[in-house]
């Protein structure tokens, strides 16, 4: 059975299509993360976001996530989804949807790989305010 | 050797180009390639880390780097 | 604005809905738990589930766990759905959706309301095996 | 007083009703209550816990049941 799924696209995600990959008769559980463009960063007012993506080495760099998840914790299969180009507020830029007999792990699995792409996957984001744009994270 | 270099995010505007072609000594390091990356581009120094993406895999600093390898800047990552 | 969304019913429950209700421009992300029906319990071949709800005492303390996790997480905006009646393997039976500025809220947010949900809600699962009936948990 | 007892899940199975009507001396509390229905339906003393929620919500021992409260048996919940 297919187990991963990687997605890298400047399409709009679909959290249904990553909910039903991970959907499994012996699933107890499903956990997703949806990630969705704010109206403000630190107080000032977001117009729109642009992300980037080393696409190969992202696809790659995603893919080591899920199979490190599929190792660590008692999951039965992860979907993970990543979209580039422009995005507007309220946008979805990721979704990562997890699934496993039990909840726990997915939740403890959904989180982990969340917090591991914003790590480790080759994307960046470009913020557009009224009075210019930013690369997020770039200068400390 | 000549190596070609790709940019990505704010690198990508500091060096003002998707990409550069760079004649470097043998042997070459990650480490010796981040030197003279930052030499010429001082603006590379500023950011809040700068890694080296070699054959789309995160290159150690020691990782010696070979004709045709495929060669990236990775500035400070912001996905999600 | 609204922030909190209850729903028991007998229907399929709609994780998109779900998502829908709690998407805000000020959120950055938003988690989601899905059950799903599994096929087995112990080994034993599940061939499906009966939820049963004391509906107006259910509804209330749903609401109880939306109004805690508001008051005791960073979080924007919560849905919590489950359905009574006959399922069959992989369908849903609950589906909670929890936004929030920052992740680890909505990831903590969710976990605790799923927890609080399975120990106060009175609501009752019967499962059917192919020799008989259990009621869930009934009996130590 | 006359009261009115709500059943569900395996309480139902166990009183063979969805409801019962019983007579209970005043004042009553929850606990005599139980007390009363154990008597009555010995096997409700094999469940892993049983509850008596009064106007939905869960009622502590010691609370006084009035006439005309809703008083429901609460077996081991399982949503989800």
């Amino acid at each position: 059975m297919k187990v991963i799924d990687i997605i890298l696209t400047n399409e709009k995600l679909s959290l249904e299509k990553a909910v039903d990959f991970v959907r499994a008769e012996q699933a107890g559980g499903i956990v997703t993360f949806v990630g969705t463009v704010r109206n403000q960063t630190k107080g000032k007012k977001v117009i729109r976001l642009e992300f980037e993506a080393y696409e190969k080495m992202a696809l790659s760099e995603m893919r080591k996530i899920a199979e490190q998840i599929l190792f660590d914790f008692e999951i039965n299969s992860v979907a993970i989804y990543h979209r580039t180009g422009n995005l507007s507020i309220g946008e979805i830029p990721v979704v990562i949807a997890v699934s496993a007999p039990h909840r726990k792990a997915a939740f403890a699995a959904c989180e982990f790989a969340m917090d591991r792409l914003k790590k480790t996957v080759p994307i960046w984001k470009k913020e557009f305010f009224e009075d210019g744009a930013v690369w997020v994270s770039a200068h400390p | 050797m000549e190596i070609e270099i790709l940019a990505f995010g704010i690198t990508k505007d500091i060096i003002g180009n998707k990409s550069l072609k760079l004649k470097v000594e043998t042997p070459c390091r990650v480490r010796d390639l981040k030197i003279l990356l930052k030499k010429d581009y001082p603006k590379l120094e500023l950011l809040t880390s700068l890694m080296i993406a070699v054959n789309e895999n995160y290159g150690d600093l020691d990782l010696l780097l070979q004709e045709g390898d495929e060669i990236a800047l990775i500035p400070p990552v912001a996905g999600g």
